[in-house]
């Protein structure tokens, strides 16, 4: 299988080409980055010196191949998509520009109109685990956000099982600077960033719309930044007045997640590990669940970690891959992550 | 065959002794044989952790 | 004024001691400590070496003082405050063995008996910006804890403002390692506790109780472990239908602490600090507070940071000493914090 990747100078990039490169069914025909036109690969991401020959190619000289990986920032995907289309090969685009179905939330989080609306609707949001079948087919997957992929996958099993009326949840994420790439600005700066526990967006953020599509429960989401790459955690804090009981819980997490390779459950095991950490999940595209139900106070609070980078981004990439290509899911994804990291 | 008190998952009685601790494969918890026939298991008295924070 | 410091061995005893050193009106007669019986005080708190030529004493051989500092584990103070308060000097209780007005809460959260309920109702609330007048003449001062104190001065003003029915409120805190003190046990071992996003309360903790008691609101708290050493930032989520807007909240805060020399509203100005961050309060009393307003869900979402050992711990314990010996309050607490850090 012959793949493409665009904007591939970036962390998710860097993340993508790893995985892609020791992935047994892909060759990579092309990385283009117009920043880097000519530059090695292992200039821009040192674990993968001497791993490949590939230099960065300037974006106009994109020549079509079986899928495309769309590594770009948001707002670069959307014009490009059409031509990709009708060359015939599949898209995956791992911005946020076709996440949304409803392009009235474009110029809301992304201060722009959506110049192709009419693709949204064709585009299978790239969450294997609960769109296994569209994707077989799909043309073109858009990859989920990150804290959108850890809240979701906390939430919806119970958001389905519960019938509670005005049932609402607040989530709460916290992330590493990775979430933010590589340009974070004067925020990003060592000296300002490392042992941050930031609100940096208290009250809002994109991922929100895409928590609310996918669950149907209205969310109302807080983000900070804390001390650490690589990993973000979702508190999500269900208040559903009579809250299930854990025996029940874990029912509904086994019912929703059995047979799923990369979704785990973690709760309430001895030790220090007893609910889901994204340090343990580095580079891995595994997303662990746990929970706790709180009756006192008419709440479950559910937990979703993930590498941002992993099955946040690169590594749901790669599993949304697989899942078109008809090959095993794991392929490809097999680290198990580094302990103690 | 019974179920995990904890979690609910399915617990084997295969080749279990009365009084023998193991973990539930599922939540971790460690389970007590209390019983063979009917097959019984109860959470293992454990001394409660104290965070500390 | 003679002081004397009762466990003065802990990261809350250390930093009291600092405080104290650089109290102008303070001499420290005593400080005990079973463990370290006859070590000098710089040999466990190395920031205090040729500071002081104080050694620590064993508590069996604590004198009278005009005030006594139990920075002692909870469950260690209840006991001997009967005996201290005999002999007729003051008590500030830096353990939680006297903050909760109700007896029953004792044996839930703290796994006994309190020894000494009569004392629950005499014991003031060491939170001077809301009991200053009862501890001007107190004889028995609870310091309060770290994270209720972010919570509690974040969360009473807009709590007190609305009227809303069936309010409740979210809190979702993140705490730096030093919040557990210097025998975390297993978890507490830098490969473990570092780079950490690690959940230990999901859905309890005993400073639940403490928010509630004094703001009247039901508390749903969840702790969180993240990578630092100091600082607590209490992100609380108040759902309330009908959120104040920003011009509301500011005129709320603005009468509840116009006068106070160690609160500080931050909140959307430019530039990267434009919430409450503990990291730049390491070593101060302060607690800066700020908030966002989101209609759109019905919440708004309050911020309180603070070092849990400053105005978390062993500041607010200085203090109550100044309000108690009528002192102005920023005695010995002038510190503004490092920038960066």
């Amino acid at each position: 299988m012959k793949v493409a990747v665009v904007g591939g100078s970036g962390y998710v990039g860097g993340e993508l080409l790893r995985l892609l490169l020791g992935h047994p069914e892909v060759t990579i025909e092309q990385v283009t980055s117009d920043r880097h036109v000519g530059a090695p690969v292992g200039r821009v991401h040192p674990n993968l010196r001497k791993a490949t020959s590939l230099a960065f190619s300037p974006r106009a000289s994109l020549r079509a191949a079986d899928v495309t990986f769309l590594a770009t920032p948001h707002g670069g995907s959307a014009p490009i998509v059409p031509e990709l289309l009708a060359s015939g090969g599949v898209v995956i685009d791992l911005s946020a520009d076709h996440r949304l179905k409803d392009p009235s939330h474009y110029p809301r989080y992304y201060r722009q109109e959506h110049p192709h609306p009419e693709l949204l609707e064709e585009a299978v949001y790239g969450l294997p685990e609960r769109h296994r079948e569209r994707l077989r087919t799909a043309r073109l997957i858009a990859v989920p956000g990150c804290i959108a992929t850890a809240a979701i996958l906390a939430l919806a099993p119970v958001a389905a099982a519960g019938t509670g009326p005005g049932r609402r949840a607040v989530v709460d994420a916290k992330s590493g600077s990775s979430a933010s790439g590589r340009d974070a600005g004067p925020a990003g700066q060592h000296a300002e960033r490392s042992g941050a526990m930031r609100a940096y967006a208290p009250a809002g953020h994109r991922h929100a719309a895409e928590i609310e599509q996918e669950t149907g429960i209205g969310v109302a989401l807080s983000c900070h930044a804390v001390e650490a790459v690589r990993g973000v955690l979702a508190t999500v804090h269900l208040l559903d007045g009579d809250p299930p009981a854990e025996r029940e819980l874990w029912k509904i997490y086994r019912a929703a997640y059995a047979g799923e390779p990369f979704v785990r459950l973690v709760h309430g095991s001895d030790g220090i590990h007893r609910e889901p950490e994204p340090k343990i999940l580095a580079g891995t595209n595994f997303c662990d669940l746990g929970f706790a139900s709180d009756p006192a106070h008419g709440r479950t609070v559910l937990l979703g970690a993930l590498d941002n980078l992993g099955k946040g981004a690169a590594g749901a990439a790669v599993q949304c891959l697989n899942v078109r290509a008809g090959l095993p899911e794991t392929t490809g994804l097999g680290f198990l992550g580094l302990h103690p990291v | 065959m019974t179920e995990c008190p904890v979690c609910a998952a399915d617990v084997e009685s295969k080749d279990k002794i009365a009084g023998e601790v193991f973990p539930c494969v599922d939540c971790g918890t460690e389970l007590e044989v209390r019983a063979l026939e009917p097959f019984a298991v109860e959470p293992a008295p454990k001394e409660a952790e104290d965070w500390g924070e």
